[in-house]
């Protein structure tokens, strides 16, 4: 039992680090936030020179495979500089999936270019009104001549504005199949608006869409299973982005208490304001436990244990988002309301994150009934 | 001990109900029942309708326009007008400037300001913060120097609500740099079209841009424009802070947008059932309603005790604290029961949009003194620590 | 609208604060809780004399018929004082019952003794495994020659061991009946002890036990109604309890907090503390409104909209019951653990009050259940 | 990164699991897992039988007659124990004032107290409290004058767990009355057979004799009991308290708890159903497991870091802090789940009673240095305020 980074892991999360405190700094950050596509190409591309766009690519295609630790790093460093690159959305879920269910063709023909930064993938699952219930998918996809036709919608597809290629789930016959389709592809119509945390996202019509056999990825109807496995993987990443940003956040909050003054003292001297950036202390440590964890167990067989760790770790995540995004803006007073300073950005991803891949509710539940059924 | 409203009381509620019902704006009312925003124009329009009914001013007593009424009346105008889905009228000259005008004004402030204050003619806001002075206000350092038959003044005021609507904005100013902390205080009312102001939108968090940066370079501010004495400001600001608080839990306000939570958890819907029948979001529900219930009565207390012509007392800050709280469940519950969809926050800004609601009322335990601040007077006021 | 008492109200209030405060000091209470019967007959005398256990006894019987102001300024007192005495289980519950079912012949010879503090009546509902439902009922009354045989278990009867006569409920049929039972008739038997806050009670079984016609209280089979509606009650005497109890221990807490250093200063100049005491101020005036509406409502017709205020008012009071006992505990330190100081006193009523009449999660969730229905 | 446990300790941990489960006495197995109250035999037997298997100190180093275990061992040790129902042990000579012995005792004291630790034969107690210093400890006014070859101990010691089981008691008190408050303390080991000593039980509010106030007048005490230098006991007693925290979470027991609650609400019923099938129930059990498992993973990592030799810092204020909600949290559910049957302390006072459990867990969040004290230490030290 040990928690050590081996040497390389170690380098990579240094130079992860690195990277966002040198070429991800607020003010910078400010500008791509702003920018039409809300994210940056250029990022982007050092991303992949980094590797970090290669983790879960399979090691035949010169990725690493999987690692849950090295995404780990990766997602820890692009919670703490706020990344606003389809990371998550691409690099970690769109590439495990096509890992996953992707013929040779696909991944031959995606893989570089993903793991170079030139094509960027992102899944198009969740239906409006499906909550957390990955099971919902009424959009349809019925055979047309050789191929399929897809008819349906998505709603809130986080990145589908910066997205190459979707990957769309549909119904076929009794199961879920998915589908890769181009952002451009006839019948595609993109809603687009911004996230509550300042991404660009999309509801997606799909009309009568037209896919060859080729767009189909994995066997048909076996995609569902797969869908919620990933998610899993994606829950464990997410974590480890809420935890790089809720230690960013609690450092921001503690320095920011011993700059700023009210009745002459800094007002990190009051010990009320002491104890309560203790209880934050304390909910970001054991954040971190439960997103080692998490990531440990990414890669787990056993599906009803996975699935345990992954809802009790989006709880005690989610709990942290919670209180530390709030009591954060509350101790930074009226600074922490603005656009201008960074606590507020922070304090709106880890809102995000908290709704995203089930809310604490649904996996307090989860966990519940999960462990009723165990017993 | 009696919880039920006089029949005199219902009568009002009834009158207030329907004027109300008959007058506010079909389009007004929509925006604010859907959670829209409203706009200035919105108020305005409200406002000079009340005007017209004789209710400019709800809260001033006859003497100086108002319609009289007690606290219980005006809490149940204000339950009223919150329900039908009225906007709230801007406090920064009904309830802030307008008393401290109304009682330590000149006979000339008196009769430039109150009518057009009452009438929605003139707009204020309120100057009070600084970027080195939030919740300690008394360290203010913007300077007014004394120059022939007015003021001179330099410095820069903070999140300063809806400054870029203001015809005046009421000013605290340093008068006597080398008196201590809350004396040489001064109270400014300085019209806004004065050269030498700034005003800078800060953008908020939700995207909004309600609050303001205002900057003063050599402003003259004629001295008829001091209220009371020179030196003497930190009084009326007291005065002011300890005035009407009637209102301050906004109570009235999260009933309303309680049923509008209801309304959004039982369009959701979770496991095939309406959101509002799973019994886990139920008892949040459930849980804020009661909270909600209990500091209903909590200020009808406060009111109470105000009827009897005591002051209100430090209680006002349990009603801040405890109805900030409540505000901001509210909109909390409101973004959790819309779930994955409540991320998207869908171009049309003024649309009710959960997500930055919840970030919008973050606000509310930060401003109009932050909680901490209010547990900081109720620990020393009333547990005597 | 108006929150004020009346100048008789006034004087009665002050009457019963002063009996505590003179009768009822914590060094007196320490030997009547000692003692073998936990209550002391010369306070209940006493109480008599105040008239206060006559309060629920109706006019025609020298009694106030009610008095819900009147009920809840009592039980204040009972609640600062920390009253050891059965005045909730007799005076307000029992006699209630009485009140409201009791023949004339019944009520012609027990009011008269219970208002003058000469008989004790306690109701014996509860049974084991009911949690708080209270329409489970298993005892059983079958016809007997010409009266009837109760035979069953009552679990946790307050008071019981200093009752003359147990209120008991039994199965009659589909119905449920309440009869009249001395504590000493053959059959009956107590297996007694204390409760978590030093009352005396005992788990009551009936074998067999002989009830004649002139026992039974009420129309046969038409008691729970009954039982129901005078759970309101109780729970409207039970809050007003626990805010008398609330009020003192905060009081008892500020104080401490003034007094005890810790590091050369009063511990109460420690702003972590402060705020936290503030809470603990905030939950205590919400709990004392709810107490009012509760204490105003409880002999509303409207039984639905009753069961709302009780529920809502139990939910207010029980988490107030929980945060201020807790934190005060916590404030007082060692001394708060022991017996010998009074903070722990109140913690365990409170406690105890939270677990009576139905717990704060029950309540919480009768209240969603009764909104759910209204809409 | 690896968070499974080695083929060696997983090989050492079924070595623990067969000697407890071979040599635990049934009757204390069976009193520990019903919650039932431990007698201070129960205790002494069950250290007596692993002394015999050469794990009498299981926290001690090789060559003080410890096993020589590193942190993880501990740590496996801890929880196989807690699991099986044992008892455990003492911490006060094993893991409080043996330590100090070994590291700054004399030999004399080293070869008369620690054979005597290890084999059950001492049992002792604490000495640091006094009524007018809890959690400020170095503002204890316990006086011991030299005289002749001993001191002689004037004052009053309080909050004593087991005094009146002890054989041996340790002590801070002042040598030093004109010097500042940490420095004139020095650390005494006193026989409590000496005469002058009084012990008087506190009862606490759940009824328990656990704890004591000790007075001692005119107690001789021989120098050779004082640890160390005179005047440096306050270095020792720091020592101490940044020692040996591998268990101060209290997981391990929690975990047991943890089944204790689940079983009981498999036996209650609501609503037809067992208690642990009501989705509000099953929610509150479900946080309190995540939180206990999240905590476990959080004592993992201090305790590998101790692995690595790296001393145990500050964060055992958090494992303090988090450890003792949980333990009251568990407590509360189990009363919680009882339901009104709870009220009842029926009167086999040894037997669990949840309520009682409830009023005793209290006294967590307050002993071994408060949580607010625990938190100040982090404020300080960790978050640098």
């Amino acid at each position: 039992m040990d928690f050590d980074l081996t040497k390389e892991q170690q380098q990579l999360g240094d130079s992860i680090q690195r990277f966002v405190a040198r070429e991800y700094a607020f003010e910078k950050r400010k500008g791509i936030l702003r920018s039409e596509e809300g994210m940056s190409r250029e990022v982007w591309a050092h991303l992949a020179e980094m590797g970090l766009l290669a983790l879960q690519v399979p090691e035949e295609h010169g990725g690493m495979g999987g690692a849950p630790i090295e995404t780990m790093l990766a997602m820890n460093g692009v919670g703490r500089g706020l990344l606003l690159e389809p990371y998550l959305a691409s690099a970690v879920v769109a590439t495990t999936l096509l890992r996953e269910l992707g013929s040779p063709a696909q991944q031959g023909e995606l893989f570089p270019a993903m793991a170079a930064g030139e094509r960027i993938v992102v899944l198009a699952h969740d239906e409006p009104g499906a909550r957390y219930d990955l099971t919902q998918v009424s959009t349809k996809a019925t055979r047309a001549g050789d191929g399929y036709a897809l008819s349906g919608q998505k709603s809130v597809v986080v990145h589908a504005p910066s997205a190459d290629l979707l990957l769309v789930s549909a119904r076929t016959g009794s199961g879920v199949s998915l589908f890769l389709v181009p952002w451009d592809a006839k019948g595609v119509s993109l809603a687009a608006y911004r996230t509550l945390d300042g991404r660009r996202a999309a509801d997606v019509t799909l009309s009568e869409v037209r896919a060859g056999r080729e767009a189909l990825v994995g066997a048909e109807g076996a995609a569902l299973d797969v869908i919620v496995s990933v998610n899993d993987v994606a829950i464990a990443a997410a974590c480890a982005e809420a935890v790089g940003a809720l230690e960013a956040l609690l450092q921001t909050t503690v320095e920011y208490s011993k700059s700023r003054k009210q009745f002459g003292v800094p007002i990190g001297t009051f010990q009320a304001l002491q104890h309560r950036m203790v209880e934050m202390l304390i909910h970001v440590e054991q954040a971190k436990s439960m997103s080692y964890l998490a990531s440990l167990r990414s890669d787990e067989k056993d599906l009803q244990a996975r699935a345990r760790v992954m809802s009790a770790a989006k709880v005690i995540v989610g709990r942290a988002c919670r209180n530390v995004g709030q009591e954060a803006v509350q101790i930074h007073g009226g600074m922490g309301m603005t656009e201008e300073f960074h606590a507020s950005h922070y304090f709106r991803r880890l809102a995000a994150l908290e709704l995203s891949f089930g809310d604490t509710e649904h996996h307090l539940e989860k966990f519940a009934l999960n462990s009723a059924e165990a017993t | 001990m009696d919880l039920s409203f006089t029949p005199e009381e219902n009568a009002f509620r009834q009158a207030v109900r329907s004027f109300v019902q008959s007058r506010l704006p079909a389009d007004i009312q929509k925006r604010t029942l859907e959670g829209r925003k409203q706009t200035h124009d919105d108020y305005k329009r409200w406002h000079r309708l009340l005007y017209e009914q004789g209710w400019g001013a709800p809260t001033w007593p006859k003497e100086y326009g108002g319609p009289g009424w007690g606290a219980v009346e005006q809490y149940i105008f204000e339950e009223e007008s919150a329900a039908a889905g009225a906007p709230l009228l801007s406090p920064f000259g009904l309830k802030m400037v307008g008393p401290v005008i109304y009682t330590f004004g000149s006979d000339a402030q008196k009769e430039r300001f109150l009518p057009r204050i009452r009438s929605a003619e003139h707009s204020w806001c309120q100057g009070y913060s600084e970027p080195g002075s939030g919740s300690d206000l008394a360290s203010l350092k913007t300077r007014a120097e004394r120059r022939g038959d007015g003021y001179v003044v330099n410095g820069q005021k903070t999140w300063i609500t809806h400054a870029q609507y203001a015809d005046y904005i009421f000013c605290l100013v340093r008068t006597d740099p080398k008196a201590k902390q809350q004396q040489g205080i001064s109270f400014l009312l300085i019209d806004m079209k004065t050269p030498g102001i700034t005003v800078r939108p800060i953008v908020t968090m939700d995207g909004g841009k309600e609050i303001n940066e205002v900057f003063f370079e050599d402003v003259h501010v004629p001295v008829e424009n001091r209220v009371g004495e020179e030196n003497a400001g930190w009084t009326y600001a007291k005065f002011l802070l300890g005035h009407e608080r009637t209102n301050i839990a906004g109570v009235a306000v999260s009933k309303r947008e309680l049923r509008r939570l209801k309304h959004i958890a039982s369009e959701e819907r979770k496991n095939g059932k309406p959101l509002i029948e799973d019994p886990a979001f139920a008892a949040r529900i459930a849980q804020v309603e009661i909270d909600l219930w209990a500091l209903e009565i909590t200020n009808l207390r406060v009111v109470s005790a105000e009827k009897e012509k005591r002051a209100p007392g430090p209680e006002v800050s349990l009603l801040k604290i405890k109805g900030t709280e409540i505000q901001q469940a509210l909109t909390e519950l409101m973004m959790l029961a819309r779930g994955p969809s409540a991320l998207g926050l869908l171009n049309d800004a003024d649309a009710f949009r959960p997500a930055a609601a919840y970030c919008n009322l973050r606000k509310t335990s930060i401003y109009g003194g932050s909680n901490e601040i209010q547990k900081n007077i109720i620990s020393r006021t009333i547990l005597g620590l």
